[in-house]
C-alpha cells in the first residue's frame, strides 16, 4: 500500500494552536446558508456605479457578450433560461452566495481583495439584478442574499458514477 | 626542467608546454569537455518545452520516454499567476470542525511523517479537438506525473482532532484567486496528503511552492496549490470552481461534484506529426485512471475493427500515468490506429459516440475522455482523426 | 462606453482605467504572478547544487525528499569533460564476436522495443571521512537515482547475432577519454541496457547523451557515458579503468572485476549540519543495494546497541534507491544514530570493523560501504562520526 | 519483472551492416594477448624525448612523485615493490598492453588521439624501462610488448564475492 506505514498516530506537537484574529483574517468564506457572510449591504444603484469604475474595463460596458468583441473577461450578464448561451449567473450558477465569495476573494482581476463588503453587496446586487434574478431595488445583505434561488439550482445534480463498466 | 603546474580547475583550457597551436578539433573524441557543475543543463539539441497560453500550459506528451513528467515541463493552470511565497512566512491554517484550529509553518509539516507517491495530475478540462493537425501536446497536454512526497493529511486531521462527523473540508489556495474547493472528508481521510516535494526536490512555484494540496485520481483543479487554509465542514461550499466552472451537462441537468478523472489514454508515438516507414513500429503511449490502477490497454492497428493487448511498463502504480506499449509491423496500408484504457473497476474508455449516447450532444469540454484515434496514410504521415461531435 | 480591451498576453501587467495607483502590495493574495511559461524554474528560495570538483560533481543527498534524482542535480565523474555530441550523426557500433557487425543511429536505436526502469548508478568510489563536518553529499553523494529509457541490450545482441560464446564485452565511450570497460556477456543478455532517457526526457549531456549504457546495480564506471561502441570478446582487455582503477586490495592481494555495489545506507535526515529538537523526530535516509532489492533497513537510535525495523517506501524495486523513514521520540541525551541495509541475498550492511577485518588495514577507496553514524549532541547539533581506519 | 516483456525476438531489421573500414577506425583496443596492437615500434630513448616535450608538464620530469610538488597528473613511475607507494605502472599495473591502450586513447590529456603508433610505442617503452620492467634498449612493438610479465599481475585476483550474508 502506498499509504502512511506508521502503526500508531501519536499526536505530534508540532505545529501551535490558532487565534481567533487569525481565523477571521482568513476565514472568508461564504456558504449558501449563508454562513460567512459578513455584515454590511448593498444595492444594484450602488452596484453599477462600482461596476463602472471597476470592471467595465474586462468584462465590457453591461457585461453582456458583444458579438465580435474578444472581451478579457467572461460575460457576466445574459438570460435565465437553461437554453440560452453564454453561461452566466443568470443560467448557470446554482447559488449567489457564490457570487458575493468569489468577487470578494479574486475582483477585479487586477486588484484582488480591494473590494470593501459594502461594495461586494452592491455588486452582487447589480449582477443578480442585471441577470433579472431580483428587482432592481431589492437590498443585499447577510440575510436576503442567502434566500435566493437561482434558476439553475434546480439544473445541478451531483455526479453518480462509481466506477465499473457504465458509461455514464 | 620539471615545469610545476599549479593545479589548475578545469584541464579544459590547459596549454601543452611546446604542443603545436591546432584548430580545435570537432570530433569529441578528441577535445576535453567542460567539466562538473552545481546544476547540469540540457543538451542544445534538446528543446523540450510546454505550449503557454494566458491560463495554462501543456505537457509536451510526444516527446516523454516514460511517465514521470521533468518538473520544469509539469502541465500549468493558474487563476491569478504565479504567486511569489516565501517558505519561511509561509503557514498553513486548519480550523472549523476540528478540536483544536492550528497553524503549521512549512518546517513544521516537513516533521511529520512523509509518504511519497507517484501520480497524475490531470486537468478535468483536458480535452482539444478539432483539426488534424494536433499533436498529443495539443489534445490532451494537460497532465502530467511527478514523485511527490509530503504528509497524509490524515496525519494532520488526527493533529488537530478532526470531527469524524465533518463529511467536506474547504481548501484555499494562497495565491491572488484564493481558490477554493470542497472536497469529501473522507478523501482526507483516505490518499489525500499535503505534499511540499516533487521528483525529489522542493515543489516548483508553478506547481504550488511551498506546498499544495494532493488529492490522488480527482480533477487537477481540487489539488488546490500554494495551500494555506483548510476548513472542515458538514456541507460543501458550492464555490465558483465547483459551480460555475468544472460542471458539464448531461441531457438537461448539469452535474456537479465530478471528482475522478475517468480512465484514459493516447497514443503518443506515432502521432502528428511524426512520419512512420513501413517495418516494425513500436506503438506507445500513456494511460491513466482516476479510480486504481490500469489494468490493461487495449490497441487497434486497424480503425478499431480489432483489439490487442499492450504490454504495460511496470511497476503499474496506483492512479499514475502507465507507459504502454505495442508492437506492429505495418505493411504500408492506409489505416488508424487507437488506444484504449481500461481500469481496475472494469471501466473501458469510451468512443466519442459512447459518450454522447450517455450524456447528449452538449457535451461541455471537463471530464471529457474519448479514444483518441490517428490516422496512417499511405506515405507514412500521421493525423489526428478529430472527434465527430454528432 | 464598453472599452473594447486587446486580449492581453498576461493580466499581470494590465492597469484598471480610473484605479487609484498602489505600490505593489507585498501579500501574494493581492499580487497577480506571472503566467505560464515553456519551461519552469526553481522558487528563489531553493537553491540545491551539487558539489564539483575538477572530475566530479556530488549529488546533495541531504536535500531529497524522495529517491528520483532531479537531472540536473544528478552527480558526475567524468574522465575528460562532457562532449559536445551531435545526435543526428551519432552512431553507435557493435562488433566482434557478432554474425553482423552493425552501426546503428540513435533514431534507430529508439525505433527497437524500450524498456523504462528505475534504478541507482554509485561511482564505486563513492566514499569520503576524516572530518566530523560532512554531509551526506559530502560523504557519499556520487550516487543518483534516474527513471532510465532505452533498448535492452539483449534485444540488439539478437539483432546482432551476437555469438552465445562470447563471454564478455568492451564498452567504449565517445568523450575524450575514449574510456573502456570490460564487462560480462551474462549482464548484456540479463539486463543491461542501452538508455537514451533519463527521467522522462531526452539523457542529460552530463549523463552520457545521446545514450549510454545501463548496468543496473554495477559500479558506476562500468555504465560507460556517450557510448559508442560494443565489441563482443572471449576474454576481459583488463584496460586501464579495471585495472589501475577500479581495483583494490584485500589483504595482500588486489581484488579486480567487483561488478555489484554491495548494499549501503545513510540517514540524511537529521544529518549534519542540521541541528534536532527533542521530542518526535523522523529519522529518514536512503538505502540500496546492487544485488536486488532492499528487504529490510534497520535503524539504531543508541549507537548501535539495539536495531529497529524502519519503513520502507513503496514501491521497493530491484537495485533501486529505497527511502527508509524511522519514527524516534528524542528525550534529549547524547547518542549516536546509525542506519544498516540489508538486501535479498540476506548480505547485512558491514560496520568499518568488519570491513578491515575481511580485507586488512589498506582498504582503499574503492567498493566502501561501511554504515555511516551520526552523533547527536545533547544541544541538538548533528556530526558525522568519522570511521576509524583501525 | 522489470525485463523486455516482447514475448518474441523478431529481427527488427533496423541500423545497417558496418563497413570493415567503419569498424577498424574505431577498434583501437589492445588486450593482453596481444590482440589489438597495430604495426611500428619503439624504444626508452625515443620515449624520453617524446616524454620531455609532450608529457613533462602534467606529469612532472621524471614522472616520479616529487614530495611537496602537486602535479594535475597522477605519478608515473616509482618501483616494482608490491608494499611501495605511490601505486603505479611498476607496483600496480598487471598488463603492459593496458599502457599502449590507454596512452593511445587518451594521452596527453589535452590532446587526445594526437600520437603517432610509433610514439605510442617508444612512450610505452620508456615508461617500463623507468619503472625497472624492461631493460633500456628493449624494443616495444606487436610481438614484444604481450610477452611482458608485469610485476603486479600475480597481485591481481577475480573477485569471488556472490552476494550473501559474507563480509569478504
Ligand atoms: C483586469 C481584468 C478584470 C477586471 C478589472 C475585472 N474582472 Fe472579473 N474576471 C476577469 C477574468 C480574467 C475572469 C475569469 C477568471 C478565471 O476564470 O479564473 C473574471 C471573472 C469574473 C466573474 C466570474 C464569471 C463566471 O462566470 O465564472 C465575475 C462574477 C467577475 N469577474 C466580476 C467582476 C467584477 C464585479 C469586477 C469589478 C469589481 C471585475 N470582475 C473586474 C477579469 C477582470
Ligand atoms: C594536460 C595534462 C596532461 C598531459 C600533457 C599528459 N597527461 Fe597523462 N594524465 C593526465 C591526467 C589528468 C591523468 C589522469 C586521468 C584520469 O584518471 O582519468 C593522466 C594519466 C596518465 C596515465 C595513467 C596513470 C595511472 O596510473 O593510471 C598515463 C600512463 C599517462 N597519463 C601518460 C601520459 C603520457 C605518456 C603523456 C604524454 C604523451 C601524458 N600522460 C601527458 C594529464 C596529462
Ligand atoms: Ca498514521
Ligand atoms: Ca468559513
Ligand atoms: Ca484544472
Ligand atoms: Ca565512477
Ligand atoms: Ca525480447
Ligand atoms: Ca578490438
Ligand atoms: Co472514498
Ligand atoms: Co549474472
Amino acid at each position: 500500500s502506498l499509504r502512511d506505514t506508521i502503526r500508531h498516530t501519536p499526536r505530534f506537537g508540532f505545529g501551535r494552536i490558532a487565534t481567533e484574529a487569525e481565523i477571521a483574517k482568513w476565514d472568508i468564506d461564504v456558504r449558501p446558508d449563508g454562513k460567512g457572510l459578513p455584515a454590511g449591504e448593498g444595492d444594484a444603484a450602488k452596484g453599477k456605479a462600482i461596476y463602472a469604475l471597476k470592471c467595465i474595463a474586462c468584462h465590457g460596458a453591461t457585461g453582456e457578450e458583444v458579438p465580435g468583441v474578444k472581451l478579457p473577461a467572461p460575460a457576466l450578464v445574459s438570460d435565465t433560461s437553461a437554453k440560452s448561451r453564454p453561461k452566466t449567473i443568470g443560467n448557470y450558477w446554482p447559488y449567489a452566495t457564490t457570487l458575493f465569495d468569489y468577487m470578494r476573494r479574486t475582483m477585479p482581476y487586477n486588484l484582488p481583495g480591494s473590494l470593501t463588503d459594502n461594495e461586494v453587496y452592491s455588486l452582487t446586487a447589480y449582477l443578480l439584478s442585471a441577470n433579472k434574478i431580483i428587482k432592481p431595488e431589492t437590498v443585499m445583505n447577510a440575510q436576503t442574499l442567502p434566500r435566493i434561488v437561482m434558476p439553475a439550482r434546480k439544473l445541478f445534480v451531483t455526479d453518480d458514477r462509481k466506477g465499473g463498466p457504465e458509461i455514464k | 626542467a620539471a615545469a610545476m603546474i599549479p593545479v589548475s580547475s578545469s584541464f579544459a583550457n590547459y596549454v601543452p608546454v611546446g604542443g603545436p597551436a591546432l584548430p580545435p578539433p570537432v570530433d569529441p573524441t578528441k577535445r576535453i569537455g567542460p567539466g562538473p557543475s552545481k546544476i547540469g543543463k540540457r543538451s542544445t539539441f534538446e528543446n523540450p518545452a510546454r505550449k503557454p497560453s494566458d491560463i495554462s500550459s501543456r505537457s509536451p506528451l510526444q516527446d516523454f520516454y516514460s511517465t514521470i513528467t521533468p518538473a520544469d515541463l509539469h502541465f500549468e493552470r493558474h487563476h491569478a499567476g504565479i504567486p511569489d511565497i516565501d517558505p519561511n512566512t509561509y503557514e498553513l491554517l486548519i480550523h472549523g470542525m476540528v478540536e483544536r484550529p492550528m497553524k503549521f509553518t512549512l518546517a513544521e509539516l516537513k516533521r511529520f511523517p512523509a509518504v511519497t507517491r507517484t501520480c497524475f495530475i490531470e486537468c478535468a478540462g483536458n480535452f482539444r479537438t478539432g483539426s488534424e493537425q494536433m499533436t498529443p501536446q495539443d489534445i490532451l497536454g494537460l497532465t502530467s506525473q511527478s514523485e511527490w512526497t509530503g504528509v497524509m493529511l490524515s496525519t494532520i486531521f488526527s493533529e488537530v482532532g478532526a470531527d469524524p462527523k465533518a463529511t467536506w473540508f474547504l481548501a484555499e489556495g494562497g495565491d491572488a484567486s484564493l481558490m477554493t474547493r470542497s472536497i469529501p472528508a473522507h478523501k482526507g481521510w483516505e490518499d489525500a496528503m499535503i505534499v511540499y516535494g516533487q521528483n525529489g526536490e522542493a515543489i516548483r512555484p508553478a506547481q504550488g511552492y511551498p506546498a499544495r494540496l494532493l488529492l490522488p485520481g480527482y480533477e487537477g483543479n481540487m489539488n488546490v496549490k500554494w495551500l494555506r487554509r483548510l476548513e472542515l465542514s458538514d456541507q460543501p461550499y458550492w464555490t465558483r470552481e465547483e459551480t460555475s466552472k468544472y460542471t458539464y451537462p448531461v441531457h438537461n441537468k448539469i452535474r456537479m461534484f465530478s471528482f475522478e478523472m475517468d480512465a484514459r489514454s493516447i497514443i503518443t508515438y506515432p502521432s502528428f506529426p511524426q512520419k512512420i516507414e513501413k517495418g516494425w513500429i513500436e506503438i506507445r503511449g500513456v494511460a491513466w485512471t482516476g479510480r486504481g490502477k490500469i489494468t490493461k490497454v487495449e490497441v487497434s492497428t486497424d480503425a478499431g475493427k480489432s483489439w490487442n493487448d499492450a504490454r504495460l511498463q511496470e511497476p503499474v502504480l496506483d492512479k499514475a500515468h502507465t507507459y504502454f506499449r505495442y508492437l506492429w509491423q505495418w505493411n504500408g496500408d492506409e489505416t488508424e490506429i487507437l488506444s484504449r484504457a481500461i481500469d481496475e473497476t472494469g471501466y473501458i474508455q469510451p468512443s466519442i459516440k459512447q459518450l454522447i449516447e450517455a450524456r447528449g450532444t452538449d457535451l461541455g469540454g471537463y471530464h471529457m475522455n474519448p479514444v483518441t484515434a490517428w490516422q496512417i496514410k499511405q506515405d507514412g504521415t500521421v493525423l489526428f482523426k478529430p472527434e465527430g461531435r454528432k
